[in-house]
């Protein structure tokens, strides 16, 4: 005997500059989507659907950052229409690779792709989603994980705090029996400062931890990089390394600006 | 009960207890009754020997909000220790308020002719500041409001 | 009611793509002036902030360009720098390569098949909704999509953005054992590849051509996928034949060091994405022009569903220009990507080391692999340190676009000369032919906004 | 009879192969050292064939390297990157699961099905020790974790004294090694030289006696156990490191205010590898997760760390905030509360925690530090105290 | 203190009970009676703890707040996830309780002694069953005082319940911010122990509340010349598994949901005396 049949929650997903591989992570869920679609209105979905419903919505996923003097209006209207705001990725959370701009001159930039940079409009900055409007959660990630996509949606379905943890990538590699590789191989890694979630997935594959899930909550970048020194990097490379997927997270971006100080 | 030992009087040594207490004058005021206002001459000082008072402070357009109360063996009013000798706070009674009033110009004068009875005086208001001081610290942590409280808090 | 007035809509957004972009429809009486896919996903200066890199991380880096096709980003990016260090990459980890392709493929095309292709044919906004009439073909798809992906999860550690490939081949490489459970599942899959073939065969198709250049790499024994030459077939008006022609032409190659002779891009103004051209002409890249030009050297059991399919024998000369088709050709290309899988794991030693050393040197290197949607080039000049001192990278969709153009002109004309559509169904007409192409936005596009300008003819 | 009175035997190298067989054959899943991605790592071991024949380690703070040795040794290692509590305390296990039905009810199922037995061969003295700290925590008390009982009681354990300590080692400060304490079933000691590959093997069970009877094994013959002796006893003192030859417990509690915490909090990453890889830390957290339709819920747990930000979470915030406090709750626990809580010393000189910290953090020489920094602070005149 | 018992079933296992009564009892806060579904949980004591589970969201430990045979009575401030939910169950709604964990007031040993009882906030709640027992022993104990500080006049806890254990105990209320139709005492709860009725050096005091005012409650006892010893605290850490098996709730040489959470002030002022421990 059930109840009353109750409404379903309203999900919509926005895109803005991006590769779209974090909204292909929901298409990616081959086990859960249906399932999913019958607990919750999929209201707006363009890569998925033709169809698209007005808001309100219960919870926007919003991959993307922002690069477009529209996109900052675009996003204020999301928000407004959105009762909760999940940001998904590096883009929307970090601003994404393409923030590597916010180190240059644009106009560079866009002539070194561009004949006719002035037929294209975009802002200095590319920028994540929560420097223009409040947002619920940050889910991080280049691209995010499956897993901790539908924990972010199952949490929000039964009104519980997502159980995504904000420490380093060691405690993924460790649970996952992982020889470390800065220990026994002298490989750099980026694990000890970078945020979990992806499940510690480059040390298991024998190669270094490059960060794309953004930095840690608790991060030591001074002691940190006299690590990366010791095991070959140097100045440029510890830089680079820094500056790719979180170029522009802040504490990523403060390491890289004193490495070049140096 | 523990109010001589920790009231005000309790703080002074037992000579210079008796020396103050030789100033008072029992006062009765009655319940409701405005003891002095904001701003006002602090020319007296009362220590509460029944009743209470509350401290409060004058906000236009509405009624005085309560800062603190006092109670039993409590002293009431400092300023008139401190130049300009005016009240910081206003004091209403609250019930029938029975005290030794004290005139703070004799006391003054006393403690300035012997400065170690002024220096006792002085030490036992300055302990009465720091107690209701830290009182006032921990209050401005607002303890009681969320988050925070006892071990029925912790949540995810 | 009437519709040939003059006006200017602004209609709803494309969806079931991938990518920003609008459409612009300019109708004067029954008469299509001008019809522009209008690609407006903000720039991200890719081939800008590879400038300075390593050359070690364009594969990472570019791979952030879609993620949609990311093994596709990585393979070219590696098969160019290889090309400029003079390395090759052969024996297993070639075919490594060409397996973790194949799971690109398989699971790309099935998205495209399953969940944003196929709700066109039913009737369906999306695939939630295709899922209450037709739920095991649906669940079928997701199964083959999961296949593909437990390819490129094996292999690459997840399923987007895979962080295993490297230059020279891979960070750690699989033992026959780590296989093992790949090749039960890949079983399933091919028999769920066959019967989506079988499904979408049936599905019904509007009498369509293309007529543009078909351009794709070929192998001489095999259909081409990580690898190949540049190869190119006509269009059928230069051998006088209509755009439904079924027949191949002759085709002629070119290097791959070469395309940026041949394939040049330009700069529109309504679009942020480079328009790409193959000598001076509008040419279609994808899957039709890959089953044009190398059909014939599809798997046994694949060539005999395209048949069945009604695709007709490539063996025999025979071609698919019908774009709306292209479902068919892509569940073809699961199939036979599924059985090569299969045929790679069967044949997988272990090779000795995961990778060959790249060291770096001075040079221009080139590298074309074929993407889902089609051929991507890449192209880098190195110092001698391995410092990228210049990135060219030339997306399927860039080149496609003259041609979704074209098509999207072609069918609104013939709606106009055959009736007097409403500009809902122009709109949707319209998002049907851009999908039949499978645009790969992201590389280039995501909301198309069609706007009809439709300037008043007779009245 | 080749088992003496006392349950000791000699056997060689089909011995241990015979061993790996016969706990196999007992239908256990025989965990042992094999090599692998660059280190000796615990896995399961298909014969005595996969045991790291012939490698030996190089370790240093935040240094680990495997190194071919030319004696054909299967043992002469140290503690590599994982311990058994990756078997006995797994990193994620499901607790329960709850279902709730249409009327609301509430139906909770207990993680059920037969424990796996298992039978670890090659576990060191500071580890047999480790799981008998363990033991203590997660079954010693009021409560008992029934998950960890039920794979600890059916757990064989084949002790292997130590002979080659690591650079990293300090059994012999913490009174752990290297000759094997109580709680094994079986006992080894490897001996090379002249008379050959061999090793003394002891029983310290019923069933391990009973598992020696099956062995192809000769009597333990005196020039063996000398060997055999000789060769621990070389190994003690051959220690890489040890503690200040303080009380521990002592020197913790009257340094939590040491300026040595703010030292080793700006070299510590709180990365958290020191706890994973301790062979006695156990802290753990809990996670819940639903499914789509919300009327499932399961109940996770996972390894957790003192050196995560939100271990100390309370719902206005963390309580040990800084790095300095989080380090120092950990080396404190492990050196110093571990005995207010459960009566011995968490730590037990494995040195794991020295060798996997990527920055080379050294908890001996912390102790060192924190102990000279309270003689020098006892040695200084009374001055004034510092405002509080 | 805790008496043993025998423990039926894993006490990680939640023990499904259902809402008898849910009452709103000041802003935020909710008091909910639990009764066991099927079969029940062992005793509790006054000053123990149970982990109360909300389907899918997650459990929290929570105090006691009123012992009734099998039924818990538990109050609850919402301050996360779990607490909001719990806080807005209704009459009828299942949960899971494991217990009874941790520590108790230990009020037996006062036999003889005054009592102090002192609450702040929502600290009161783990007192109540502690002076309900005091109450419901005449002559056991000697005169017993219970000092309630509170945020406002609002978010005064049992308001009836408290104003009726008068005059068997002597109840003083002071607020924090007064609104206008208060007329009762306004400033910290510590100003209040002027007028308690106790010998300060033979009494018993029980204090729970937030840590600086445990520790502002707990330091003028000690001035007045009360026994360490006899100042019981309840102190507030992070129970996930109350088991002593997790490690989270630990303060120094305490595993609070074994050792804890009442300790006394003996054993807590050193610890809190370190910062971050």
């Amino acid at each position: 005997m059930n109840a009353e049949p109750r409404r379903r929650p309203r999900l919509a997903v926005w895109k803005f500059a991006s590769c779209d591989g974090c909204q292909l992570t929901l298409l990616d869920c081959e086990d859960e989507l249906l399932g999913l679609a019958e607990q919750v209105e999929i209201a707006h979905f363009l890569e998925a659907s033709s169809a698209s419903e007005p808001g309100p919505y219960d919870l926007s996923l919003v991959e993307g950052s922002v690069t477009t003097a529209q996109d900052v209006e675009r996003i204020h209207h999301i928000r407004a229409v959105s009762r909760r705001l999940v940001t998904i990725g590096a883009c929307a959370t970090a601003g994404g690779v393409q923030a590597l701009r916010n180190y240059a001159d644009v106009a560079e930039f866009q002539a070194a792709v561009y004949a006719r940079p002035d037929y294209v409009a975009t802002l200095a900055t590319s920028t994540p989603i929560s420097a223009h409007v409040p947002v619920d959660f940050e889910l991080r990630g280049c691209p995010i994980d499956r897993r901790q996509l539908l924990e972010v949606i199952t949490a929000h379905l039964a009104g519980r705090r997502p159980a995504v943890p904000a420490h380093s990538v060691c405690f993924e590699c460790k649970q996952r029996g992982t020889v470390c590789v800065t220990v026994a191989h002298g490989t750099p890694c980026l694990g000890p400062v970078t945020h979990a979630g992806c499940g510690a997935i480059c040390p298991a594959y024998g190669r270094g931890c490059y960060g794309c899930f953004g930095p840690g909550d608790s991060t030591n970048f001074p002691a940190f990089v006299p690590l990366l020194r010791r095991d070959g990097m140097d100045t440029l490379d510890v830089v680079r390394v820094l500056r790719t997927f979180n170029t522009a997270a802040p504490e990523f971006d403060a390491a890289s600006r004193k490495e070049l100080d140096r | 009960m523990t109010t001589s030992q920790h009231g005000f009087l309790g703080g002074l040594p037992p000579a210079h207890r008796d020396r103050l207490t030789a100033f008072a004058q029992e006062v009765e005021i009655s319940a409701g009754a405005r003891i002095f206002e904001e701003g006002g001459a602090a020319d007296r000082f009362w220590i509460i020997r029944s009743g209470g008072a509350a401290l409060d402070v004058h906000v236009p357009g509405r009624p005085p909000p309560v800062v603190e109360t006092l109670g039993e063996g409590d002293l009431l009013g400092w300023s008139w220790l401190f130049e300009p000798y005016r009240w910081h706070l206003g004091a209403q009674a609250r019930g029938r308020l029975r005290a030794d009033e004290f005139d703070a110009s004799r006391v003054r004068a006393a403690c300035g002719q012997d400065p170690a009875f002024g220096l006792a005086v002085t030490g036992a208001v300055a302990a009465v500041i720091a107690r209701r001081l830290k009182a006032t610290r921990t209050r401005l942590l607002d303890l009681y409001g969320p988050p925070g409280g006892g071990a029925g808090g912790g949540d995810g | 009611m009437t519709h040939r007035g003059s006006r200017v809509l602004h209609v709803g957004s494309l969806s079931r793509v991938e990518g920003e972009g609008s459409l612009q429809l300019r109708i004067r009486g029954d008469e299509v002036t001008e019809a522009r896919l209008a690609i407006y996903e903000p720039p991200r200066f890719f081939e800008a902030f590879l400038r300075g890199r390593s050359y070690t991380e364009p594969p990472d880096i570019t791979s952030r360009i879609c993620g949609i096709c990311p093994v596709a980003y990585q393979l070219s990016a590696c098969r160019a720098i290889e090309d400029a260090c003079g390395v090759t990459v052969d024996g297993q980890l070639a075919a490594l390569r060409r397996l973790v392709y194949c799971g690109e493929w398989i699971e790309s095309h099935t998205l495209h098949v399953h969940l944003l292709h196929a709700p066109d044919f039913h009737g369906c906004a999306n695939v939630v909704e295709l899922a209450r009439s037709r739920r095991a073909d649906v669940e079928r798809g997701l199964r083959l999509k999961q296949a593909g992906n437990a390819i490129i999860e094996l292999l690459g550690g997840r399923a987007v953005h895979p962080v295993n490939v490297r230059l020279g081949g891979f960070h750690r490489v699989p033992s026959r054992s780590e296989l093992r459970p790949l090749e039960e599942q890949l079983r399933r899959a091919r028999e769920d590849a066959a019967l989506t073939v079988r499904w979408v065969a049936g599905f019904d198709f509007p009498e369509a051509g293309c007529d543009h250049d078909l351009l794709a790499l070929a192998e001489p024994d095999r259909y081409a996928i990580e690898s190949g030459t540049p190869t190119v077939m006509p269009a059928p008006h230069t051998a006088g034949l209509p755009a439904t022609s079924r027949r191949a032409l002759p085709t002629r190659t070119f290097g791959v060091r070469e395309f940026g002779d041949h394939v040049v891009e330009s700069q529109v103004p309504h679009s942020t994405a480079l328009n790409a051209r193959l000598d001076g002409r509008r040419h279609l890249t994808g899957p039709l022009a890959r089953y044009a030009i190398n059909g014939r050297l599809l798997s046994p059991i694949a060539l005999q569903a395209a048949q069945d399919a009604g695709l007709g024998d490539p063996r025999q000369g025979d071609v698919c220009r019908n774009p709306y088709r292209s479902i068919v050709v892509r569940a073809v290309e699961v199939l036979h990507a599924v059985d090569e899988a299969l045929r790679l794991i069967d044949a997988y030693e272990p090779p000795p080391s995961p990778y060959l050393d790249v060291p770096p040197r001075a040079g221009t290197g080139h590298g074309a692999t074929e993407a889902p949607r089609g051929l991507l080039h890449h192209r880098y000049t190195l110092d001698a340190q391995g410092t990228v001192t210049d990135a060219v990278l030339v997306p399927p969709t860039a080149q496609n676009q003259d041609a979704i153009e074209e098509d999207l002109r072609r069918t609104v004309q013939e709606q106009l000369r055959s009736g007097d559509p409403t500009d809902a169904e122009l709109t949707a007409l319209c998002e049907r032919a851009v999908r039949n192409h499978d645009p790969c936005i992201s590389c280039s596009t995501h909301f198309l906004d069609l706007t009809v300008d439709r300037a008043g003819g007779g009245d | 009879m080749a088992t003496d009175a006392g349950g000791s035997a000699v056997i060689d190298k089909d011995g241990l192969d015979a061993l790996v067989a016969v706990l196999a054959g007992r239908g256990r899943t025989v965990i042992g050292p094999i090599v692998r991605d660059g280190a000796i790592v615990l896995a399961e071991l298909g014969s005595g064939a996969d045991l790291p024949y012939g490698w030996g380690v190089e370790l240093e703070a935040g240094t680990y390297r495997l190194r071919a040795r030319e004696d054909g040794a299967a043992f002469a290692h140290s503690a590599g990157p994982q311990s058994w509590k990756t078997f006995l305390h797994p990193p994620r296990v499901r607790e329960w699961s709850a279902d709730r039905s249409a009327d609301g009810d509430l139906v909770v199922t207990e993680e059920t099905g037969t424990p796996p037995a298992y039978a670890f061969l090659g576990v060191r003295p500071c580890d047999l020790r480790a799981i008998a700290i363990q033991d203590r925590v997660l079954t010693g008390g009021r409560h008992a974790d029934q998950g960890y009982r039920g794979r600890r009681e059916r757990a064989f354990l084949v002790a292997v004294e130590c002979t080659d300590p690591g650079a990293t080692c300090f059994c012999v400060s913490m009174g752990t090694g290297p000759a094997a304490g109580p709680g094994f079933d079986l006992a080894l000691t490897e001996v090379l030289d002249a008379g050959g590959h061999r090793f003394l093997v002891r029983a310290g069970s019923e069933e391990g006696e009973s598992v020696l009877a099956d062995l192809p094994r000769s009597p333990a013959d005196p020039a063996t156990r000398e060997a055999a002796h000789e060769r621990v006893a070389g190994a003690a003192d051959r220690m890489g490191r040890s503690m200040p030859p303080v009380d521990l417990r002592t020197l913790m509690r009257e340094t939590l205010t040491a300026g040595r915490w703010d030292d080793v909090a700006a070299r510590c990453l709180t990365c958290g590898n020191c706890t994973m890889v301790c062979p006695t830390c156990f802290c753990t957290s809990t996670e819940d997760v639903t499914d789509l339709t919300g009327d499932h819920a399961e109940r996770w747990r996972h390894w957790e760390s003192c050196f995560d930000l939100d271990f100390s979470h309370l719902p206005g915030g963390s309580v040990r905030e800084s790095p300095r406090s989080r380090y120092r709750q950990w080396a404190t626990h492990k050196l110093g509360t571990w005995f207010d809580q459960f009566g011995s010393s968490g730590c037990v000189g494995c040195g794991r925690c020295i060798v996997w910290c990527p920055v080379g953090i050294d908890i001996t020489e912390e102790a060192h530090a924190l102990h000279q920094e309270r003689e020098s602070r006892a040695a200084r005149p009374p001055g004034p105290e510092s405002p509080a | 203190m805790t008496t043993p018992h025998a423990v039926a079933h894993s006490a990680a296992l939640p023990v499904p009970h259902r809402v008898v009564t849910r009452a709103a009892e000041a802003p935020g806060v909710a008091t909910i009676v639990l009764e066991p579904v099927r079969s029940a949980l062992p005793p509790f004591v006054p000053g123990q703890f149970a982990m109360v589970y909300a389907f899918g969201v997650g459990d929290i430990p929570l105090s006691v707040s009123g012992i009734d045979g099998d039924r818990l009575t538990h109050t609850v401030r919402s301050v996360g996830a779990v607490s909001a939910a719990l806080q807005g169950l209704e009459a009828g709604a299942t949960v899971g309780v494991r217990g009874p964990f941790g520590t108790g007031w230990g009020l037996p040993a006062a036999a003889g002694r005054d009592l102090l009882v002192v609450a702040g906030g929502i600290g009161l709640a783990p007192l109540r069953p502690l002076v309900r027992a005091a109450l419901a022993a005449p002559g056991e104990y000697g005169r017993l005082n219970v000092l309630i500080g509170s945020r406002t006049p609002q978010d005064l806890l049992y308001a009836p319940e408290t104003r009726g254990w008068a005059p068997r105990a002597r109840v003083l209320v002071t607020v924090d911010r007064p609104d206008g139709r208060w007329r009762g005492d306004v400033g910290v709860v510590t100003a209040l122990l002027d007028r308690a009725a106790f010998d300060p050096g033979t009494a018993a005091a029980f204090v729970c509340g937030p840590e600086p005012m445990i520790r502002a409650t707990a330091a003028e006892l000690v001035h007045r010349g009360a026994d360490p010893g006899r100042i019981m605290v309840s102190l507030e850490r992070t129970m996930h598994c109350a088991t002593g098996h997790c490690g989270h709730c630990q303060l120094g040489p305490l595993l609070l949901c074994r050792d804890g959470p009442v300790v006394s002030w003996t054993t807590a002022e050193p610890l809190l005396l370190v910062r971050e421990l």
